[in-house]
């Protein structure tokens, strides 16, 4: 069975689970922030539920809850994900860069928290090893 | 000749951080029931651990991703899932074994207790792990470790019968006192712990610590594929002292103190003093590289910041991780259990879950969006499938072979 | 809509056959500017008889190696088709309609070879 | 769910397999469930043995051959426990349960004599091995009459 090829669209080719699920988001220092666990998909008219009679964008990448759901299967309520705007997205490669800094981001507040409360109240916690 | 040293270095600490006490342990038991039967297994689960390593090495230093991030990127949220869970359990066992370990020789040196040593012990490695830069770790471990070459020249001053030890170690058979299904699961025990998966988290996550690049690929190469077989032989040689001791005299070994009495039988309180300190480098030196692996599996899984480069409270999620661990090995070695039977246990759950991580990193490193150019050659795949074929079959023979042998009782 | 909705989601045509499961799908960076990038537009869905295993992207990309490896992951996946987006009529809860007249494309990934230019010496 | 369900059927056919063997039918078995434990002896008297004599010639430190008694009392314990636990069938098996207890008692004693030599208590090491050698040729003899039961 031979199908005939697409044609060859202008951008770059992203299949979502062969380039973004699951690939790891550095910020714009290099530090990671979190994994891509889900995508938000919008109507370019801004339809939350759209079909193929208008083109859809990504506008966000989801994190943090979403994995759970993703593992064990359901549908996480929307109050829990962690959104990252595809604005700040800077590049897409074998990860995805952001053009912010990590701690600006809602996702990272489970990595503040441990600092804040736990690691960084250790002896030592906040100078360079060695 | 600083490149030079470099170089030295680089080969010796991989010798030297070779062994652990699932080496230790697996290859002493081994050669007081089977004597050099299964020296061959050590050979194949170096050749094994080469290629590997030196995959999961390569796949770091070009394209910067460690073991788990690629795994979970490759697998899947569920799969990758269930891969981390079973790892991490392995990984927690087999730092649970190497705590212990670091006790058991602690008290070879001491006479006090190991359930006094194992608080100490756990302290110390957490300070290591808490402020000691990646590099100094690595080679002063590697390095003390590399005085269990006093195993290799006790074989020569005990002046074995070498024509029986090479008939043992060339015509393999299965002695007269054990069954085939022992022997078997004996050589599983042994290629998981020639192979543990916790080296390979370790390898690749140190190469991102060390910021390798596509430089740095003949080196790390030369390291794996010189450094390894050196340990490999530090591993037969273990066996040696015990088929050459223990084996005639029908011992079986089943504790840390037999393990260096052949060598003191050689050397005397000079060797064995020299034995003690290597057990305890390479103890040590393993429970620095598990603890570490257990905070590197799960923050690459979750995509964490993770790194011993970076400040602690840069990598908060990632120290607590390690923390938290350590607590729990702490733990369970406080209940008196034996730390040579979780050894012996941890060895061949890692043979059962090498499958896991050998797979994912076997189909990246053919990936030319990671790799570019650096994909595997023909030569390297022809031998990853052979090994795919074998890391495979030890997996699934190695429940089936525990139960029906009690364990190798 | 998340895109967890529409993976895994049981494909049907028109008249309500069932074709498969989404598998995975495509995006293409020509969308509106969003920030420093496009917005990733959604192009179509990748459509196979089957669905819950890791393809690990063997189907769609050029690698053939290792070969025993390649080959099983394209065997098990054989028959796997891209619609275009376009051609969705309706995505309901749980399925993923076609409208008539749907056309089905190859699943290849048209010309990307590497992403790490850099990492192939010049030709 | 199958995989499951066959996984509980192998696990409930190894524990019977192990119960079977707890209740031994035959004088062969009940030698052979005795030979294992004697043979757990034997490896901790040897032990001991060379532990000893390294002390002796100052070949060893006082730590690790007192590590390796420790460790030997220990391993008998476990062998001295597998004796007493054993449920003979009739009279022969009974006799061979009292002289294995007695064996690997007697180098439960002599390997506790030797660490309180190694702890420098008295006694000499001339008597201390010479104990060690007579509870191994004990566990040894009574081994081989075992071992001709079971033809090993």
């Amino acid at each position: 069975m031979n199908l005939p090829p697409d044609e060859h669209p202008p951008g770059l080719v992203l299949d979502a689970r062969l380039h973004l699920l699951d690939r790891q988001v550095l910020d714009v220092d290099g530090v990671p922030v979190c994994t891509v666990d889900d995508l938000e998909v919008h109507g370019v008219d801004g339809s939350d539920l759209p079909d193929g009679s208008r083109p859809a964008v990504v506008t966000s990448l989801l994190s943090g809850a979403v994995l759970a759901t993703r593992v064990f299967g359901g549908r996480p309520p929307s109050s829990r994900w962690h959104r990252i705007r595809w604005t700040h997205v800077a590049d897409v490669g074998t990860t995805v860069a952001l053009g912010v800094r990590g701690d600006t981001l809602d996702v990272t507040w489970t990595e503040r928290w441990v600092r804040d409360r736990v690691i960084g109240r250790l002896p030592g916690g906040r100078h360079d090893p060695g | 000749m600083k490149r030079l040293l470099g170089v030295a270095l680089g080969i010796l600490t991989a010798i030297g951080g070779f062994l652990d006490i699932g080496d230790l342990v697996t290859n002493a038991v081994v050669g007081s029931r089977f004597g050099l039967s299964l020296a061959w297994v050590v050979v194949v689960g170096v050749v094994g651990i080469c290629l590997f390593a030196s995959m999961s090495g390569r796949v770091a230093a070009v394209s910067g991703r460690a073991t788990f991030e690629i795994i979970r990127e490759r697998l899947g949220p569920r799969a990758a899932g269930a891969n981390l869970t079973a790892s991490f359990l392995i990984n927690l066992l087999t730092l649970t074994a190497e705590v212990g370990g670091i006790a058991l020789a602690l008290q070879l040196a001491s006479s006090v207790e190991p359930r006094l040593w194992i608080p100490v012990a756990a302290l110390a490695l957490w300070l290591v792990v808490w402020r000691t830069k990646f590099s100094t770790m690595e080679n002063v471990t590697g390095l003390v470790g590399l005085t269990l070459v006093v195993f290799a020249v006790a074989v020569f001053l005990l002046g074995p019968d070498w024509s029986e030890l090479a008939d043992q170690a060339f015509s393999p058979a299965v002695p007269a006192a054990e069954g085939h299904a022992v022997y078997w699961y004996y050589a599983i025990a042994l290629f998981g712990a020639a192979m543990t998966p916790y080296e390979v988290f370790f390898f690749s996550s140190g190469a991102v610590e060390e910021r390798w690049t596509v430089k740095d690929l003949a080196q790390s190469r030369l390291n794996v594929l010189v450094g390894f077989p050196f340990g490999g032989i530090l591993s037969i040689a273990i066996a040696a002292c015990a088929a050459i001791v223990f084996l005639p005299a029908g011992i079986e070994v089943s504790s840390l103190s037999q393990i260096v009495l052949p060598v003191a039988l050689a050397g005397g309180k000079l060797a064995l003093a020299v034995v003690i300190v290597g057990i305890v480098a390479a103890t040590f030196g393993a429970a620095l590289e598990t603890s570490l692996s257990s905070g590197y599996t799960l923050a690459q899984f979750m995509g964490w910041s993770w790194g011993k480069f970076r400040r602690p409270a840069q990598a908060a999620r990632f120290h607590l991780t390690m923390i938290v661990c350590i607590l729990v090995a702490v733990g369970v070695l406080m209940t008196s259990v034996d730390p040579i039977k979780v050894t012996e246990f941890s060895v061949v759950f890692s043979a059962i879950a090498l499958p896991l991580t050998y797979l994912p990193i076997l189909i990246v490193a053919n990936d030319p969006e990671y790799m570019g150019e650096h994909v595997n050659g023909k030569v390297t795949n022809a031998l990853a499938l052979v090994y795919l074929v074998i890391i495979v079959t030890a997996s699934v023979a190695a429940i089936p072979l525990m139960i029906a042998t009690g364990a190798g009782s | 809509m998340i895109l967890g909705d529409l993976l895994d989601a049981p494909v049907n045509g028109p008249d309500d056959e069932p074709l498969g499961y989404v598998v995975d799908v495509r995006f293409v960076l020509d969308g509106p500017l969003d920030g420093t990038l496009a917005a990733p537009r959604l192009h179509g869905l990748l459509v196979s008889a089957r669905t819950g295993t890791s393809f690990l992207g063997y189907e769609r990309t050029g690698v053939r190696s290792p070969a025993l490896v390649a080959r099983w992951l394209r065997w098990r996946h054989r028959g796997t088709f891209l619609v275009h987006w376009q051609d969705v009529q309706a995505v309901e809860p749980g399925a993923v309609r076609l409208r008539d007249g749907y056309r089905r494309y190859s699943p290849d990934l048209p010309g990307r070879p590497s992403q790490r230019p850099d990492l192939h010496r010049a030709t | 769910m199958r995989v499951v369900r066959v996984l509980l059927g192998l696990a409930a056919v190894a524990a019977a397999a192990g119960c079977a063997v707890g209740s031994a039918a035959t004088t062969v078995d009940e030698a052979r469930a005795l030979t294992a434990p004697l043979e757990q002896a034997s490896s901790a008297v040897g032990t001991a043995t060379l532990a000893t004599e390294l002390l002796g010639d100052g070949r060893s430190i006082a730590a690790v051959t007192d590590t390796a008694l420790l460790d030997q009392v220990h391993v008998l314990e476990e062998a001295a426990d597998a004796v007493a636990t054993f449920v003979p069938a009739d009279g022969t098996g009974a006799a061979w349960q009292a002289d294995a207890l007695t064996a690997v008692r007697d180098a439960q004693l002599a390997v506790a004599d030797a660490r309180g030599w190694a702890n420098g208590a008295g006694a000499d090491e001339a008597a201390v091995v010479a104990a060690l050698d007579a509870s191994a040729t004990a566990l040894d003899s009574l081994t081989a009459t075992l071992d001709e039961v079971t033809g090993g």
